[in-house]
């Protein structure tokens, strides 16, 4: 009992801890070595220029959190989709694998050009990007979890007459869980870069956006202060994915 | 031990051996069919839909500028290659360590492992300048980005991996007074085995983003350079080349650790 | 597989110890099985009447549970074999969901509680969760398993464990039953008492049990015929019949009649697995 | 003589924008002016001032006067030893039988351009001709100008030598109307050749043997065009030939165009930087006035002699 | 923990029924384990004397593999019980590798054939491959597992699995061993064989075993003394010396001093089983 509530606590100190050992590293390295903002800017200086173009980079941080999170859902519910579909339909892992392998070993940056040609430079084009990229890891992860299962427990299954269907959801897919959701959590940083490093190819608003701007204003406060406020955006999602999964996951 | 059950059972390899070779050949066949039929249907789709090339060339016109020029293709091909497998094999190797350091000191994974995270939300094109900046026009610079993509996922995978073992199996060979490494290399790592080849391949492929956006920082070769030159160029052609160089790579390279999967992860092999 | 699909063999030559009942529920013929260079099974042979208590003993490796696979529907036999359920020949597949088996192993899944895992087959079969969970609940002392309902697979001992996979099977109703060792893991009275228990339901509900076990007081004790397997590849090298009275008493272990047919048994089944050891004694001898 | 080391970085991919200076390299005029010259490329996510004052590249080719002059705001130890492009070499196109016929018809229509300089020049013009940009809708221009060509963007920002032929391969070139920052009165040199202020403190004559063979260069890819599109198609070959000729051709137009046709190729035209500094101040580009005389050092261009520097 | 390490209490209070070897191999006191609010074990108290062949048996789920698992050193007992080992006091964990161990799964690595898997607690002391290797292949007749060394376990029959842990076990040579029904998975015969080759290897190597077991004709067979355990929680009920003589006969099992023996045994476990039964003849009651 006092373990159950020690043991987080303790967790979260050397989490802290361990932040603060970077940051102090990073400001004495930074103002020590007197390196100029255009090399590495110090962390307080990054923090004031936050604060002082918050308002700005919340509403950059809002319209890039809003292409992730649609694209992670579009990404997750193919990839699963299509995992599900293999899983129900063997002989479409032939057909479906190879297709995915080839176009997800193209990094999808690459497909920018093509897919800002296509859907535009607005919201959408990022969300398919994100939505490309997410659900390959998808795909992969749920596909090996789904798997894993054990052949004979399958067998049980079938011989409570359970079909194709049934053993996908009473057995595969809570064998499957534990490795989709870590993909699933590893998915959500995914997002939020694909949206950023698109938005820094064209785009209307949003972090990328902000910092390709940013970079070319040299005003690299900015630039650091964007990259803060997305990784504490990635962080905040990565958080919550995790913290579901702990919930989900309670017999492992 | 010669005895006849040890025959049969040479017997039986050869005779799975004769089964398999034809077996390869086969899957070769159908591979090749497979790529024969899709590129008809590309042709095919093209011409008789009549689409603009700006939105998708025929193949055989791309195809053909790729063969006009095939030096800067395979150069950049080679130099790409070259850059994913550093990234890859350094990422790959980092990844398990520290996933395997993070499981063993838990004071370290949960220091360390929320930077780990923070590290992987910024945007790679973000600092890319800065690698740039200190590595410059190298190899190494290209390789450590692929790094960085690469490591995180097998770290997260290695860990997830090594917390799945049963407990009942490391009471067992603790009670053989096995140490932390016996107990490492001969359950806890096999037991991982097949969750860490899932981040591998996840890794194969993100090695290779991580070569080509590295060479968009004013790099002189590599499939990257090819694709941001046709990008900016606006050569739909070209930027189809780029592309269908990658995914030859990288569908290449993703199928050579499948292979060493299938190879090395026997046992979970299902259905 | 087209060979399975033999026409009507007429009435099968039966040995003479066999069960004269006119319509098989299950007809087992020239069966084989071949995993790779193993050969499981061969020219294996059965009938099982409706209702009727048959269990199966044999050395260990000898193709028990791979029997019950290709009865479960699990597994195809080799071509050439002929399966007939209910009077109409059929492939193994067909008999998916149609004969309640438990696995040599309990295969709990560790995602669900005891009470989870017993309605597996229930709610497979589309019973709502509430309803399969009373039935379960009130099914639970009988097992043993009263107060354990919301524990996990992980929480459980070995013979626990082994009754939340029978439990799960009984809730399975279906008129063929196939158990692989079910009391393998329990102590000698609890074992007991689930040998009279599952008379008892045997008996009120009428459904056909095929039974393996490696304890033969067991088989004599439950079976109204014993079948005794070669060792690998394994058939029938022996159906005896039981015709022991029944409601049977635990005392009928010392009656003679029961101590003749252990003696005959025991000596089939000894031939048999004497066979496995051949080597081991050749190497022992020499040491 | 040991071969001193150097780099040069050009603000974008290998293209006949940068012709001369991979003819010096192949001909081997820096190796006989003592410098063994790495040129390279730019690219979308690099900033040349950048990799120039933290000594990773010694020479640069950089945005233009916009981007020395925000380098310089700031503090970024950098200084322009001769400007490429004497005028602005962007223009805005629309369709001739499209809605916009004047500048003043921009007004509720779809405008892209580039916010990396360009969007200085059309906030310039617009101003002149007393219009409010959040009158037009404003985009960022993405890399294709097929939003331009479908018709889904009225007016669109084009380089003359790279987007505008683009668009003309795509489209009649007497179907485009353009509008031109000079008839606006405004003038943006762009594509500035800097150093960092140690180099040019402490190396002069290293950056006085770069930009003598820079400039032979320069002349020999004029004088022989092909020859220059060779040797850059061959640090590139996936390049389109005649884009490349195109794109020469219109370079050396942009090279030679104003003061430079008569002080040669890379001066600094005073009174142009001069303009674009008090502009980028009045529209508070620029948080101060700068020292012109620091950023902008005529004397390393000066030192080679005017014939050499014409073509 | 630091009660654990109590001064040595002196002669220790022994029914008149315990062994009465001077200097017990294996001594356990007041010996707790509590999982949640579930008692496994309580107020355990044994010695086991060297060379002897103690069996346990006891109703399902009352503590046996929970206490194989504190003398495995894999499992602290609960502060207060007292631990002794070779006459010094010691923690569990201490333990570890200094008895061969084997749990009631078989536990079996699916990466590693049969050889490998046989052999691994001789790689983990250090013993090169090809050497282990030499010695588990001459080993597999007397198991019965001859050719299939290279086989998987998932290619083997359960009673093979449960063979090649038996061997793993065997390897792994400590002067204590702890069985965990060993024997579950094997037909009559090959137990039988099984259970006289252990006596065999017993006498000839005077190893100390514990061997938990659910068939009382085996716990007499093999044992110098039965410890029958109480229901959950766990402590010792009955120790019963078996003074048959040895090396036993299998006829043994029908002489009269077996047969009492039996009797004794059976009630006293009877007992205990029916606990856990209480409330489920209540409810069979009730219906
Ligand atoms: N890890 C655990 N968590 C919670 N409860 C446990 C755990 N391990 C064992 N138990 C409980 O402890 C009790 C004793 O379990 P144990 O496995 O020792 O029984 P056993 O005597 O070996 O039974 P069996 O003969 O069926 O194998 C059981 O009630 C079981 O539910
Ligand atoms: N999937 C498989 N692949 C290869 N061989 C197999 C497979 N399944 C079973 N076998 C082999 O078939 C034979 C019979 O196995 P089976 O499991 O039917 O035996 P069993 O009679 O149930 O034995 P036990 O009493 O030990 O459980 C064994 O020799 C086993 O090695
Ligand atoms: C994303 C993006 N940003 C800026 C430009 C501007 N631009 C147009 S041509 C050219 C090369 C040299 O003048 C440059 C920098 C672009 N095209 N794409
Ligand atoms: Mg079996
Ligand atoms: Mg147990």
């Amino acid at each position: 009992m006092s373990r159950a509530l020690a043991s987080p606590s303790l967790a979260v100190q050397r989490g802290i801890l361990g932040a603060v050992l970077l940051i102090a590293c990073w400001e004495g390295l930074a103002r020590g070595l007197h390196l100029p903002a255009y090399v590495l800017p110090a962390v307080s200086d990054i923090l004031v220029g936050l604060w002082s173009k918050r308002a700005i980079l919340i509403d950059a941080a809002g319209y890039t959190l809003l292409e992730a999170l649609v694209g992670y859902g579009l990404g997750c519910l193919i990839g699963i989709g299509l995992a599900v579909a293999i899983a129900l339909v063997p002989a479409l892992r032939s057909a479906i694998m190879p297709l995915a392998t080839a176009i997800n070993s193209v990094p999808v940056v690459g497909y920018s050009p093509l897919i800002l040609l296509w859907f535009g430079i607005g919201v959408s084009s990022k969300i398919v990007m994100v939505a490309m990229a997410v659900s390959f890891t998808i795909l992969l992860s749920m596909l090996a979890g789904l798997d894993r299962v054990d052949r004979r427990a399958v067998d049980l299954m079938k011989s409570f007459g359970a079909g194709r269907f049934g053993v996908l959801w009473r057995l595969r897919l809570p064998t499957a869980l534990p490795l989709l959701l870590a993909g699933m959590r590893v998915s959500t940083v995914r997002s939020v870069i694909v949206a950023i490093v698109t938005e820094m190819l064209g785009a209307h608003g949003g972090l990328g956006w902000v910092i390709y701007q940013a970079v070319l204003q040299i005003d690299f406060v900015q630039v650091w202060s964007a990259i803060f406020v997305a990784s504490a955006a990635s962080l905040a999602f990565f958080g919550l994915i995790g913290f579901l999964e702990r919930k989900i996951l309670f017999w492992t | 031990m010669s005895g006849p059950a040890a025959t049969s059972l040479s017997e039986a390899a050869a005779a799975t051996r004769s089964i398999t070779m034809p077996d390869s050949l086969r899957k070769l066949v159908r591979l090749l069919l497979g790529l024969a039929i899709a590129a008809v249907i590309w042709e095919g789709a093209v011409m008789l839909f009549g689409i603009r090339p700006y939105y998708l060339p025929r193949l055989s016109t791309i195809l053909l500028a790729m063969a006009a020029t095939p030096r800067a293709y395979v150069d950049g091909f080679l130099r790409t290659l070259a850059e994913t497998l550093i990234g890859f094999a350094s990422g790959g190797a980092f990844g398990v360590l520290m996933g395997i350091v993070f499981f063993r000191v838990r004071a370290l994974r949960e220091m360390i492992f929320p930077i780990f995270v923070v590290s992987q939300t910024i945007p790679v094109i973000a600092f890319g300048a800065l690698v740039v900046l200190w590595f410059g026009n190298t190899l190494l610079a290209k390789a450590i980005i692929a790094f960085y993509l690469t490591f995180f996922p097998v770290t997260v995978n290695t860990l997830l991996g090594l917390e799945t073992v049963d407990p009942k199996q490391v009471a067992l060979m603790r009670s053989f007074g096995a140490s932390n490494r016996q107990l490492l290399l001969r359950l806890q790592l096999p037991t991982a085995l097949p969750q860490i080849f899932v981040a591998l391949r996840l890794a194969a492929s993100l090695s290779l983003v991580g070569a080509i956006v590295g060479e968009w920082f004013g790099d002189t070769t590599g499939l990257g350079v090819l694709l941001l030159q046709a990008m900016f160029t606006e050569n739909v052609v070209a930027i189809w080349g780029a592309l269908l160089a990658a995914a030859l790579l990288g569908t290449g390279f993703y199928a050579v650790v499948a292979a060493v999967e299938q190879r090395l992860v026997f046992w979970s092999a299902e259905q | 597989m087209q060979a399975a699909r033999l026409p009507d063999p007429g009435p099968t030559i039966e040995a003479p110890q066999v069960h004269p009942k006119p319509e098989p529920l299950l007809e087992l013929r020239a069966i084989n099985k071949t995993f790779g260079s193993v050969a499981a099974l061969s020219g294996l042979q059965a009938n099982v009447a409706p209702g009727e208590f048959v269990t199966v003993v044999g050395p260990s490796g000898c193709g028990k549970s791979t029997l019950f696979n290709i009865v479960a529907g699990l597994e195809e036999p080799d071509a050439g074999g002929i399966l007939r359920f209910e009077g109409k020949s059929c492939h193994a597949a067909d008999l998916l969901g149609r004969v309640s088996f438990m696995p040599q192993r309990d295969l709990l899944f560790p995602w669900r509680n005891v009470v989870d895992n017993a309605i597996l087959a229930l709610e497979v079969e589309g019973m709502p969760r509430e309803q399969a969970r009373a039935k379960a609940l009130k099914m639970l002392p009988e097992f043993g398993l009263a107060g354990f309902e919301k524990q996990y697979p992980n929480q459980l001992s070995g013979g626990m464990r082994q009754r939340v996979a029978l439990m799960r099977t009984f809730l399975f109703e279906r008129d063929l039953m196939l158990l692989d060792e079910p009391f393998g893991a329990l102590d000698a009275l609890t074992r007991a008492m689930m040998q009279r228990w599952l008379l008892d339901v045997w008996q009120k509900y009428r459904r056909t049990i095929l039974f393996i076990t490696h304890d033969v007081d067991e088989a004599i004790f439950l079976g109204d015929r014993v079948l005794v397997m070669t060792a690998r590849p394994g058939s029938v090298k022996l159906e005896q019949i039981v015709d022991l009275p029944r409601p049977r008493r635990p005392e009928i272990v010392t009656s003679p009649e029961f101590v003749r047919l252990k003696r005959t048994l025991l000596d089939a089944i000894e031939e048999e697995s004497m066979k496995s050891f051949q080597s081991s004694i050749a190497q022992e001898k020499s040491q | 003589a040991e071969l001193q080391k150097a780099s040069l970085r050009l603000k974008w991919l290998p293209q006949a924008q940068f012709a001369g200076f991979y003819v010096a390299a192949a001909k081997g005029y820096y190796k006989a002016e003592g410098i063994d010259l790495t040129i390279n490329p730019g690219g979308p996510n690099l900033l040349t001032e950048n990799l120039v004052a933290t000594g990773a590249d010694t020479f640069g080719l950089s945005g233009g006067t916009d981007s020395v002059f925000a380098a310089r705001d700031k503090g970024l130890p950098i200084v322009c030893i001769g400007v490429s492009h004497q005028i602005t070499p962007f223009i805005f196109v629309a369709r001739k039988d499209g809605p916009v016929k004047t500048i003043q018809d921009f007004k509720g229509k779809t405008v892209t351009t580039w916010f990396t300089g360009a969007n200085h020049v059309l906030n310039g013009m617009l101003a002149k001709e007393g219009i409010k940009p959040d009158e037009l809708k404003i985009q960022p221009q993405q890399v294709s100008v097929t939003p331009f060509v479908d018709g889904s963007v009225d007016v669109i920002t084009a380089t003359y030598y790279n987007e505008f032929y683009t668009i003309q391969s795509r489209m009649p070139k007497d179907s485009l109307k353009t509008f031109v920052a000079e008839d606006y009165g405004i003038t943006f040199p762009r594509d500035t050749l800097i150093v960092a202020e140690t180099t040019a403190k402490e190396k002069p004559e290293l950056v006085k043997a770069f930009l003598r063979a820079s400039l032979k260069g320069w002349k020999d890819a004029f004088s022989d065009p092909k020859g220059a599109v060779d040797t850059v198609m061959a640090a590139a070959p996936t390049l389109d030939r005649t884009q490349q000729e195109f794109m020469l051709t219109e370079v050396k137009r942009l090279m030679t165009a104003g003061a430079a046709a008569k002080n040669g190729m890379f001066w600094i035209d005073a009174d142009a930087v001069k303009t674009a500094h008090d502009f980028f101040l009045k529209y508070g580009v620029i948080s101060k006035p700068l020292d012109l005389a620091a950023a902008y050092d005529a004397s390393f261009i000066q030192s080679v002699p005017v014939a050499d520097r014409l073509p």
